[in-house]
């Protein structure tokens, strides 16, 4: 095992931790492919990668078209649960899936600690 | 196996030039090529080493034209003459419909035709297909060299035509029998899918 | 209108599909020995042709090197240029192997053209009816047409 | 066509009173030769007050001159001698609108386009206005914060109403087109996951947050906050600005 994957194993350890958190993958950005992930059955590991890059590209589209520069934070809320995205370093992506009542707040700064330790 | 569209009324066959190296595969697609007109033919495809052998295969699809209302397009394909490239010759054989087997005329060169005829014979065989099901014509390739250095078409058909499938002479660098062996080859071909059940 | 041309019915839904979800800007779906069973995009059919031999080249090659160092399974290229990737895959049905080739830009990636990949894979699975045997009826002079084609394609009319 | 304006040029030489004016006024206006075509058909008007065509023909030479004043003067008399002249109707509306008397102008493309229903662009015109007059009633009435930080787009990638501003500059066209994809992705992903319908998507960047809705299937809501505005306050807006969009996409709707 790489160093890399390690910390990536150690990054998805915590967010899974977060109460209300389902499953976390990184993923490469540009092409929207796993890069590690820690989900519970049921979910298409490749599916949360593959839509979650192109989701968070298509919003950057809107966001820089907005004027408001590349999105630190992407949420969509829908009926049965939570779908986040962040951006990460050297071009990843974190997405995480949470349940519906998912406190985002807490969400938050959970993995901005995380994060930032990385 | 050729590939009919019954709704567009559209037919595909692949046929592909099979021979020893150097015995004039290439120099036949490429005549093909030069006479076909623009808006009939799609690019030539071709994949050759530092030394102009071919490597993988070269490649040329042509539109023939309306036959029994078909729509009719033909992709010809060469392989790689060399020995050790047997396994590039498999994969370009898997599903052809019809064979030009390129010999040389050249009396030195009378064990490598034969070698390759029987490599021929085995590779179908490892696809399941029986060599003399499958349309197929012999061209006898540079013809035009002096006559004390090539066999006569007589000679050549006597050691390679067993199947006594039809055999054309040919100067495939200034043309001559390209024609007719393509000529020979599609007719066997379509003549087979009217009698057989497309795949 | 799916834009999708293909040559066996039962394939154009289900590239129709894929091309749709995937944003896949040319699509084609092959034979292992390169013929064309339904394409999209490409706007020649004498282009799709060379792509597809080609495709089938490189999964057959792949194919047998795969082999060679003692690995199975089906071969599952991607490769990403600056601009343009391309993906080519092999993949089996009741109806036999086939191989699909897909050309993807900006608005798409590698990981959603995989992912509806595997979705074409199932779809083609579940609605290709076994192989059909249908006999094409070819006029009887079928030859002197042929020749008149053939000729005319030479200049020697 | 040089030649037939040359013909027509010697016949009202010679007859000033020809009505051969009215022609010769369009052939040099479609040459681009408007001083021309304006000494012509003022001559021609002149002698001729009551020809409705030539006026109305008038006023379009005059509004090409840039001469507005002119212009709206010489179709409302047209239209006071012959209400039904739509060349006039469509010149008042144009006139109206770039005035921003949107009422106004709304009145005489209705006119118009009772005259000519198949007119293309009389409805193009009228149902633009029409937008722009609705657009402004609901901006009013859902952005009581002030404009430019709200907006509604069609599926097609179209600002419907309200608008966006960033530095002084509108990008609600911009944005509208990327909210197609944003949204077809939402859909696509929500169910592709098992999450059921997407409900709403906010973003937050270094320059403030972004709200994305579908107060309806066919419309897309998005609602911008700067810097300093919290994601939850813009949430608990777009709400309520949802509801209003909502109403407002199913009155307009035509049965």
């Amino acid at each position: 095992m790489t160093a890399v994957s390690i910390n990536f194993d150690r990054l998805l350890g915590r967010v899974t931790g977060i109460r209300g958190v389902v499953g976390a993958v990184v993923l490469d950005a540009e092409d929207g492919l796993v890069i590690a992930e820690s989900i519970l059955g049921g979910i298409r590991v490749n599916a949360v990668a593959a839509l979650a890059a192109s989701m968070y590209r298509r919003v950057s589209h809107t966001t820089k078209a907005a004027g408001h520069g590349p999105p630190d934070f992407v949420q969509l809320q829908a009926e049965n649960g939570v779908l986040i995205a962040l951006p990460g370093s050297c071009g990843t992506i974190l997405a995480v899936i949470g349940e519906l009542d998912l406190n985002i707040g807490l969400v938050k700064i959970e993995l901005n600690k995380i994060l930032v330790r990385q | 196996m050729s590939l009919v569209n019954f709704t567009n009324k559209e037919i595909t066959c692949k046929i592909v030039y099979y021979g020893p190296g150097r015995s004039g595969k290439t120099t036949n697609l490429l005549y093909v090529h030069s006479q076909v007109p623009t808006d009939r033919k799609g690019k030539m495809v071709s994949l050759a080493t530092t030394t102009e052998r071919t490597l993988f295969f070269d490649f040329l699809p042509i539109e023939l034209g309306t036959i029994s209302g078909f729509s009719t397009r033909f992709q010809l394909y060469t392989v790689p003459g060399q020995i050790y490239y047997n396994a590039t010759r498999k994969l370009v054989l898997n599903g052809a419909d019809g064979i030009v087997f390129v010999a040389d005329s050249q009396a030195r060169q009378l064990d490598e035709n034969l070698e390759s005829m029987r490599n021929l014979q085995e590779n179908l065989l490892a696809e399941g297909v029986d060599i003399r099901t499958l349309p197929m014509v012999i061209q006898y390739n540079k013809q035009d060299l002096p006559s004390d250095l090539i066999l006569s078409k007589e000679e050549l058909d006597e050691t390679l035509n067993f199947r006594e499938v039809p055999s054309f002479k040919a100067n495939a660098i200034a043309g001559e029998g390209v024609f007719e062996s393509l000529k020979g080859v599609s007719e066997l071909v379509l003549r087979r899918l009217g009698e057989e059940a497309p795949g | 209108m799916t834009g999708v041309r293909a040559v066996e019915q039962w394939a154009e839904a289900p590239l129709a599909n894929f091309v749709r979800e995937s944003g896949a800007r040319l699509s084609l779906l092959t034979t292992t020995s390169g013929q064309v069973v339904a394409q999209y995009g490409f706007t020649r059919s004498i282009d799709v042709m060379a792509a597809a031999a080609l495709g089938a080249g490189v999964v057959a090659s792949t194919s047998l090197m795969t082999q060679m160092i003692g690995e199975v399974g089906y071969v599952k290229i991607n490769n990403r240029g600056p601009g343009q990737g391309i993906f080519l895959a092999e993949f089996d049905t009741p109806r036999g192997k086939y191989v699909i080739l897909a050309v993807y830009g900006s608005g798409s990636s590698a990981g959603l053209v995989q992912l509806f990949f595997e979705d074409l894979v199932e779809e083609i699975t579940s609605s290709c009816p076994a192989p059909e045997t249908r006999r094409v009826i070819l006029a009887e002079d079928f030859e002197r047409e042929l020749n008149d084609n053939l000729a005319a394609l030479f200049g020697r009319k | 066509m040089n030649d037939r304006i040359r013909i027509l040029a010697d016949e009202l030489a010679n007859n000033p009173v020809s009505l051969c004016f009215v022609e010769l006024g369009a052939l040099l206006r479609k040459i681009g030769d408007l001083t021309g075509a304006e000494r012509v058909l003022a001559g021609g008007v002149a002698r001729h007050p009551g020809h409705v065509e030539a006026r109305s023909l008038y006023g379009e030479v005059l509004l090409d001159r840039g001469k507005l004043r002119d212009a709206f003067r010489e179709w409302s008399e047209v239209v006071e001698t012959e209400p039904r002249d739509v060349g006039a109707r469509k010149g008042l509306g144009y006139l109206f609108y770039k005035g921003g008397q949107l009422d106004e102008a709304l009145e005489h493309l209705e006119m118009a386009l009772s005259i000519a229903p198949m007119d293309q662009q009389v409805r193009q015109a009228y149902s633009r206005i029409r937008k722009e007059l609705e657009s402004e009633e609901t901006a009013a009435s859902a952005a009581p914060r002030g404009a430019g930080d709200m907006m509604l787009a069609d599926s097609r990638g179209r600002p419907l109403t309200g608008g966006l501003v960033t530095d002084g500059r509108d990008v609600s066209e911009e944005v509208a087109a990327y909210l197609v994809g944003v949204s077809d992705e939402a859909a696509r992903s929500a169910r592709m996951l098992k999450l059921g319908n997407w409900i709403w998507i906010t973003t937050e960047s270094g320059n403030g947050c972004l709200h994305i809705s579908k107060p309806t299937d066919d419309s897309t809501l998005v609602l911008m906050g700067g810097p300093g505005v919290r994601p939850a306050e813009v949430e608990m807006r777009a709400e309520s600005a949802a509801k209003t969009a909502k109403d407002w996409m199913d009155d307009s709707r035509v049965d």
